[in-house]
């Protein structure tokens, strides 16, 4: 579908097959959600945590396409089409690595996301666009061959030559008689090769820069589901080894590479300059979060999982509304931003709420998620954590809070107050409100068959 | 005292009848106005107001009535259900005696504050959009609905919900203003300080969850009951303390208070701080042992507070800056009747108990009502003469007479004297201590003594601070061009305030109407042995003050109507003031602020490091130039507590950030240096 | 004889961290995909002729003969022959090398496992660690590239090791070799200026 | 009742006395004892000149201070007869009435706007907020050592326990008392009324601008101040239950002497230093301190 695109020279026709493309996404997670924990086409299985991913990212194709349409109206036709076309091929490809049930298959589609992401960033053809897509592809690649290191040695304590994809089940059988040294390492390759995707330490590096030159629907799929897919690989990793005898190394190594990723965040933004830079650190925090609970265990599973979900729309939501603040304001430096609440008081609000949903200073669903990891670390009395955790925590409200209200309230430093925004409808902002209203219900009340789908993802892992 | 009680509650059953509501319809009700608050942004802005001071007035009438059916003794827990068809978990609002007090004491402030909100936000309809009135009403209306839902919620979760909800609607509140960076950027220091409080509660909670099961402040008893509780409760009172603002974790509140527009700063100040006591009492009445520490360290703590607050309070020059500090001062004093009552509890001294939490809990109520008002005025004041700068007013009184008028009836309030309320509850705790001194042993009446002491010093501290507020701002002459110019606000920023009035008026002159029912909740809360005496006691007391204020009012009345009879008889002359000789006098000549605090710094400087910035005249100029003279003084524990930790901390986290140096091969050494970490932790078994 | 090709490689790999110019670093990278290509077949002998035979083929086009020849078309380009830009002086490259070198084999042994060659495993880990070291100790967006096709070969070898048991791992590093190929040289190699080293406009 | 009259009577003559006591011990004859009061009738009669300056408040303060003290006055007792009004913690009314009292006075000086009033203001109440807790501690030292929280209670009590060093007692209680009442009348070594220079007084430079009827009240105020403070040290060093002419005569001489020791002060000593004072006043809170020990003595908590 995507290779049509590129074939075709036309505009229409592009958006008609995106549209399409979109239905046909959403039908397909709802099958999928039909038939859960079923096996199609061999290497595909609907693992209820795929599925939760999956329906996060079919609920964000939705704005993603439509901010699309808006963000590159301008371009000519074969810009346009290539964009539309790496957008359908990312998405597909996550949804490929969502499904997978195989470590290789799911490997491969990681693999495949960097291509189609290195074509999107690369969208306005400038220089920075084009060093920043350079940094990315190689780190990600360099990680990548890392992470398949790491899925080698899990060949090597297979080693056998049936059902020589890897996939999780078979794997799962043997984990036990493993050499726990085996691993240890395996694990650490994947979690270093894959946090390239997921912007987690120590590879966090080039998803910001990625951020700072990608079209803001881009940076939306980038900070939430591209992330969630090395996140899913991750703990697809975790969750199989967690039978076995390595489960607290793997804990303190998540918790560790957590800490770093709080504190790296927490300092960044206390001198960030760049507003999608910033929103960029904030996904490393909420990522470094993600680890110490999975790291935390117990309640920590529950609240990584929903903190991915509402991170996920959070911070989406956020970067879309970046669409429309460079709109207005025509840039994204925090010198030159000032006084949106006067500009657009609509976007204005997202740009309220959403900090406080990002912050996760109640009534925000993060806030419930926050709360369990740190119930979970009470539970496993990792109190210098929890400390520690709470500290940057605070710093890091301090720095994005007084950021985002100097861009609302006050003016800017450089004056922005000779720029002419162009008019904006508030009705193009309605999917953000949509998101974030979602955000906040979720504080009190989680719908049933969301928490099933969580309960069922994290049902191997010992309590 | 039980068949007064007994004929109290009588005469108020026969006003129950009126409301009675079937239970789901106060949940329903209740709901309803939660979701109606939303509207507002759709509200056209000339109407925002009156849009949400309906939705207030219904909230409050609805709220009244269930503190009604509480205090009124009809049942003695309301439970109300919130549960819908769409949130599978139910919130339950529990409304016992406590929670109706501090129910009653928000309705009556938060709803005044409305009032007065509409002539007060009048000159800042022209310049701000309709959205910030949304948000600036939609925060009000949910600092209300939260500080009533604070007091109703026993779940721990759901408590800190609503408690950070709170501490973000007010937030909002306070930046209304936000253009200006200074304000801004108090509001934000303000929001992380509510935020690190809010995580030493969490704290707290999550330990007696992780010990009891269940995470609630009716679990605090079973956890109490076999843990050491000093710790445990050292976290709440920090947790609710740094809202209180007890020294040294006040330091949010005299930044926060001047930067909020005046109808918020006197709810913030009079009613939301009083939910860090609330939680306090609310803690306090689970707790079962350690309780001799306990109250040792509040009444400490307390008495610091109450009279550093104070001290600090007379060197400020802005008055609303003032103000703040008095607020940390009077929640000095009914943490002084709190820890009172904790000691009474630890010695089975049941009547120092009784007198002391009744102390303080009827300060709370008094508290909340002068310091509103005295905000409001501050507020009518700010709008007269758009500074808060006291050296720029003076005789002001004439300009704006009902202004001064409240102000003194709020000064006279605030420093406890008769016949006023703020005398009753202070009279109530000084009462407690004197009773007691003759029973207690050693220790304990050095330490009651030394709370006396306290307390009579910070009376007198009170009375000079007052006395230079009210006198440099309202009396004497102009000291600038603005204060010359000044005009009485409109009426509808007076009137409302006379709901105050009265109120302050009653307790002070029918004390015995209000102390009553807070003898009832007090003895029904903290179950306190055989108190009935001791209460009767103190009810014949209250009355013979009434009576005594009562003869008071009436020979000053007597006292002037001779003297303008006596008058009218003689003949009177207006002249200039006299002058020793010197008849060309100018304003400045007069009395400044700083000059009258002087002989006080004198002895207070070393506590409070009082800065002076002016010229000394060198002995070689004959003919001295223009010369400026200017003193502050800033609050030490600011600097020690707040800035230097924080800033120390952020340059660590800043020097971080040469990470991302944009150079690829670091970019990777990252993943080197990673795996060798992780490789030499796990060889050290550190991990 | 499969050892011998080893070792040969490992000597490849101690020579990259000595070498200064470019064409040698050219030519180690076509010597390796030559001896990974000999290795494959001597490997891998006991798998259907058909794979095996893609295996030998891509490795000899791509690895020997095609990145050798786009990397030799960008610095005709660029016109940089030798390897400045050190982040430090090659002597103590040459000692980390061995370093590496000592540890991968002690990582080795502590590996030992019935499906693998144990001298594979240090080779691989120690074409790892060079890989990675040349990425890290050169500041020229060329010698980033070879460094990473260094580890590219590691990964392959790796894969060789267990290759035997489940070609499926050969296939998908091939794949890798080719998105490399392709996507990094094939594109940015030839857009970017690559004897530029302040690629920094991104930072913070 | 009758200590109020008393307290009426005693005020009738104790500023002559001090007036009278003066002059004798600096050799002149001096005028008649119920001069100060004649004055007051002047004052009566005559008219009043106010300030452009002053407003509402200048008018009622004076009225006020009065009135506050008067009704103090109802809860102070005479030997065992209590007051009129008495009840428990009744000094703690009393006194806080005062400060209000003083509250006004003070306001109304600020009210003048003239920088000497404002000087007297600014003294007043910085000394009288100083010697709040030395009244407070003798109070609470009288609580412990009779058990007892209303004058009456305690003064009738005072006596009755056995113990005889209470005589010691009862003479730091009437050294308090005597100190006290110069502070709270600003008299010598505080503050000296009859200094020329206005840079030098308390309480005289603040009613520079009052004439006519509320001088007049002023001065009945502080007149009735004395006699109450009066009042209270006979309290403290005369048993009560004696026979009641027998008291009524010994109240008479106990202000009498009162009088004399402040006029005698006042002819011998000097005027303490503007910033000693502050020290003066906090030696006296101290000196209620060692009361206390004493009481913790004589109570036997501390043994």
């Amino acid at each position: 579908m995507s290779i049509a695109i590129v074939l075709l020279k036309n505009k229409t026709v592009t958006r008609i097959i995106t549209i399409g493309f979109v239905l046909l996404h959403i039908w397909l997670t709802i099958h999928c959600w039909i038939n859960l924990n079923k096996t199609e086409l061999g290497y595909f299985t609907f693992s209820s945590l795929g599925v939760l991913l999956l329906a996060v990212l079919s609920l964000l194709t939705i704005p993603t396409v439509y901010h699309g349409f808006i963000y590159a109206k301008k371009d000519e036709a074969k810009k346009f089409n290539i964009y539309h076309s790496a957008l359908i091929a990312l998405m597909t490809f996550m949804t490929g690595a969502y499904l997978a049930n195989g470590m290789t298959v799911l490997w491969i589609f990681v693999e495949a996301t960097t291509l189609a992401v290195a074509a999107l960033i690369y969208h306005d053809r400038s220089e920075m666009a084009l060093e920043a897509t350079w940094k990315y592809v190689f780190i990600c690649s360099t990680g990548i061959a890392i992470a398949y290191l790491g899925i080698l040695f899990l060949g090597f304590i297979y080693g056998r030559g049936d059902a020589s994809n890897l996939s999780f089940a078979s794997l799962a059988n043997i984990i036990n008689q493993a050499n726990p040294l085996y691993l240890k390492i395996a694990f650490v390759f994947v979690l270093i090769g894959f946090s390239t995707k997921m912007g987690l330490f120590p590879m966090h590096t080039v998803t910001i820069d990625a951020h700072s030159v990608s079209p803001p629907p881009i940076s939306a799929l980038i900070s939430t589901t591209l992330m969630n897919v090395g996140f899913l690989a991750i703990f697809r990793v975790y969750t199989l080894f967690a039978s076995s005898s390595i489960l607290p190394f793997m804990n303190s190594v998540l918790i560790l590479s957590g800490l770093l990723s709080l504190l790296i965040a927490a300092g960044y933004m206390l001198k960030a300059k760049h507003l999608k830079r910033m929103l960029a650190y904030s996904s490393l925090e909420n990522m470094g979060l993600v680890a110490i609970a999975v790291g935390a265990g117990g309640y920590g599973y529950y609240a990584a999982l929903l903190l991915l979900v509402l991170h996920s729309l959070t911070k989406s939501s956020l970067f879309y509304q970046m669409g429309q603040l460079s709109r207005v304001l025509h840039s994204f430096k925090l010198d030159e931003c000032g006084r949106y609440m006067k500009l657009y008081p609509a976007g204005a609000l997202i740009l309220l709420l959403g900090m406080i949903c990002i912050l996760a200073i109640p009534p925000s669903g993060l806030f419930i998620t926050e709360f369990m990891i740190f119930k979970g670390l009470v539970l496993k009395d990792k109190w210098f954590v929890l400390i520690v955790a709470i500290i940057l925590l605070c710093f890091v409200i301090y720095a994005m809070s007084t950021r985002f209200l100097h861009i609302l309230f006050s003016n800017s430093r450089n004056g922005n107050d000779a720029i002419v925004p162009d008019v904006i409808n508030p009705v193009e902002s309605v999917s953000q409100f949509v998101l974030l209203g979602i955000v906040f219900t979720m504080c009190f009340y989680q719908p049933p068959f969301l928490v099933d789908l969580i309960n069922q993802s994290i049902a191997l892992l010992p309590k | 005292m039980l068949s007064d009680i007994e004929i109290f509650i009588g005469n108020i059953k026969t006003l129950r009848v009126y409301f009675n509501l079937p239970p789901i319809m106060n949940a329903v009700l209740f709901l309803i106005i939660l979701f109606l608050t939303f509207l507002v942004f759709f509200i056209p802005k000339a109407y925002k107001y009156y849009y949400s001071l309906f939705l207030l007035t219904g909230a409050v009438v609805l709220s009244s009535v269930w503190c009604f059916k509480v205090l009124s003794g009809s049942c003695q827990v309301l439970d109300i259900h919130l549960d819908l068809p769409a949130f599978g978990n139910s919130f339950i609002l529990t409304i016992d005696r406590l929670s109706a007090f501090f129910i009653v004491v928000v309705n009556i402030t938060v709803f005044v504050g409305m009032l007065y909100a509409r002539g007060y936000l009048k000159p800042y309809y022209p310049t701000k959009n309709s959205l910030s009135f949304s948000v600036h009403f939609l925060s009000y209306l949910w600092l209300y609905l939260s500080m009533i839902m604070v007091v109703m919620i026993r779940d721990g979760l759901t408590f800190i919900i609503v408690w950070e909800i709170m501490a973000l609607s007010s937030f909002l509140l306070v930046i209304f203003e936000a253009e200006d960076r200074t304000i801004l950027k108090t509001g934000i220091s303000y929001l992380i300080q509510m935020h690190v409080g809010m995580f030493f509660i969490l704290i707290a909670f999550l330990v007696v969850g992780k010990a009891t099961g269940q995470m609630s402040f009716d679990a605090l008893r079973l956890y109490f009951s076999n843990h050491s509780n000093f710790l445990l409760f050292m976290l709440f009172f920090i947790g609710f303390g740094i809202k209180a603002g007890f020294i040294p974790l006040h330091t949010w509140l005299p930044e926060a208070h001047p930067a909020a527009p005046s109808h918020v700063s006197g709810v913030m100040s009079g009613v939301m701080i009083k939910m860090g006591i609330y939680g306090i009492l609310r803690v306090l009445i689970s707790v079962q042992n350690d309780l001799l520490l306990i109250g040792i360290t509040i009444l400490v703590i307390s008495l610091i507070s109450g009279i550093l607050g104070v001290m600090m309070a007379i060197v400020q020059h802005d008055l609303k800056r003032l103000l703040a500090y008095h607020s940390i001062e009077n929640i000095g004093i009914i943490g002084i009747g709190i820890g009172l009552g904790v000691i009474g509890l630890a010695t089975n001294n049941s009547m120092l108990s009784l007198l002391g939490f009744s102390g303080g809990l009827l300060h709370v109520l008094n508290h909340s009502l002068f310091k509103s008002l005295l905000f409001f005025n501050a507020g009518s004041v700010y709008h007269a003469i758009h500074t808060r700068n006291i050296e720029e007013m003076g005789g002001l009184m004439k300009k704006m007479p009902y202004t001064a008028l409240l102000f003194l009836t709020g000064s006279l309030a605030i420093c406890g004297l008769p016949p006023f309320n703020g005398f009753i509850s202070e009279y109530l705790i000084y009462l407690g201590m004197f009773k007691s001194l003759s029973v207690v042993n050693l220790y304990q009446s050095i330490l009651i003594l030394g709370t006396i002491v306290g307390l009579s010093l910070i009376g007198g501290l009170a009375i000079f601070c007052f006395t230079k507020a009210f006198g440099i701002v309202f009396l004497g002459e102009p000291r600038s061009e603005k204060a010359k110019t000044a005009k009485e606000v409109s009426h509808d920023m007076i009137f409302p305030q006379f709901i105050t009035i009265a109120f302050i008026v009653i307790i002070g002159l029918a004390s015995v109407l209000f102390v009553k029912p807070v003898f009832n909740i007090i003895s029904a809360e903290f179950t306190l042995p055989d108190i009935a005496p001791f209460a009767i006691t103190s009810i014949n007391n209250l009355t013979q003050i009434s009576l005594l204020s009562g003869i008071f009012v009436i020979t000053i009345v007597i006292l002037l109507v001779y003297r303008h009879y006596h008058l009218k008889s003689r003949q009177v002359s207006y002249g200039p003031t006299w002058g020793c000789g010197y008849t060309a006098g100018t304003s400045k000549q007069q009395y400044t602020a700083t000059s009258y605090a002087y002989n006080y710094n004198h002895i207070a400087k070393p506590i409070l490091q009082t800065k002076k910035m002016m010229r000394d005249i060198r002995e070689d100029e004959i003919f001295p130039d223009e010369r400026t003279f200017k003193s502050s003084s800033d609050d030490i524990f600011k600097k020690l507590l707040i800035d230097k930790p924080v800033n120390w901390i952020s340059d660590l986290l800043k020097k971080i950030s040469v990470m991302q140096t944009g150079q690829i091969q670091h970019y990777i050494l990252y993943a080197f240096v990673y795996m060798l970490l992780v490789f030499l932790l796990t060889y050290f078994n550190i991990i | 004889m499969v050892n011998y090709l080893i070792v040969l490689f490992a000597v490849t790999l101690v020579y990259f961290a000595s070498a200064e110019r470019l064409k040698v670093y050219i030519r180690l990278v076509g010597l390796q995909g030559l001896l990974l290509c000999g290795i494959a077949i001597f490997e891998l002998k006991e798998m259907n002729t058909a794979n095996l035979i893609f295996i030998a083929f891509e490795s000899l086009v791509f690895k020997a003969i095609a990145i050798p020849f786009l990397l030799t078309r960008i610095i005709n380009r660029s016109g940089v022959t030798k390897v400045h830009h050190l982040a430090m002086p090659g002597f103590y490259s040459l000692i980390l090398s061995i370093f590496a070198l000592l540890i991968s084999v002690i990582l080795a042994n502590s590996l030992i496992n019935s499906f693998v060659n144990t001298i594979y495993m240090a080779i691989a880990l120690f074409t790892l660690f060079t890989g990675l070291l040349l990425i890290v100790i050169h500041k020229l967006i060329i010698s980033h590239l070879i460094g990473f096709l260094v580890v590219e070969n590691a990964v392959f070898l790796f894969s060789l090791a267990i290759g035997n048991k489940m070609p499926m791992m050969i296939n998908v590093g091939i794949l890798l070799d080719i998105f490399v190929g392709v996507l990094i040289l094939g594109f940015f190699g030839l857009r970017l200026k690559p004897h530029t080293n302040e690629l920094t406009m991104l930072k913070d | 009742m009758i200590g109020f009259v008393l307290i009426l009577i005693a005020a009738f003559f104790f500023p002559g006395v001090i007036v009278r006591a003066k002059s004798i011990s600096s050799g002149r004859k001096g005028p008649g004892i119920f001069q100060p009061i004649k004055e007051i009738g002047v004052l009566l009669r005559k008219g009043s000149v106010f300030s452009n300056t002053t407003g509402l408040i200048f008018q009622i303060a004076p009225a006020i201070s009065l009135a506050s003290i008067v009704c103090a006055m109802l809860v102070i007792p005479f030997a065992n007869h209590s007051a009129l009004i008495s009840f428990e913690g009744d000094f703690v009314f009393f006194s806080y009435l005062l400060a209000s009292g003083k509250f006004f006075a003070i306001i109304a000086a600020l009210d003048t706007g003239s920088s000497f009033e404002g000087m007297g203001a600014n003294r007043e109440a910085f000394f009288s907020m100083l010697v709040e807790p030395a009244f407070f501690i003798l109070l609470a030292t009288f609580a412990m050592f009779t058990g007892c929280t209303s004058f009456s209670d305690i003064f009738s009590h005072f006596f009755v326990t056995g113990n005889h060093y209470v005589l010691i007692y009862s003479i730091i209680g009437f050294y308090l008392f005597i100190q006290i009442a110069m502070i709270e009348n600003s008299r010598l070594p505080v503050d000296d009324p009859k200094t020329h220079l206005e840079l030098t007084m308390i309480h005289e430079v603040m009613i520079l601008d009052n004439s006519g009827f509320d001088k007049a009240l002023i001065h009945m105020g502080s007149y009735l101040k004395f006699s109450i403070y009066g009042a209270l040290m006979y309290n403290v060093i005369v048993p009560g239950g004696w026979n009641i002419f027998l008291q009524i005569i010994l109240f008479m001489t106990v202000q009498i002497i009162f009088a004399t020791i402040i006029g005698l002060i006042e002819s011998f000593r000097a005027r303490n230093k503007m910033n000693l004072n502050p020290k003066f006043i906090l030696t006296i809170s101290s000196i209620g301190w060692v009361a206390f020990v004493i009481i913790l003595i004589l109570t036997d908590k501390l043994i």
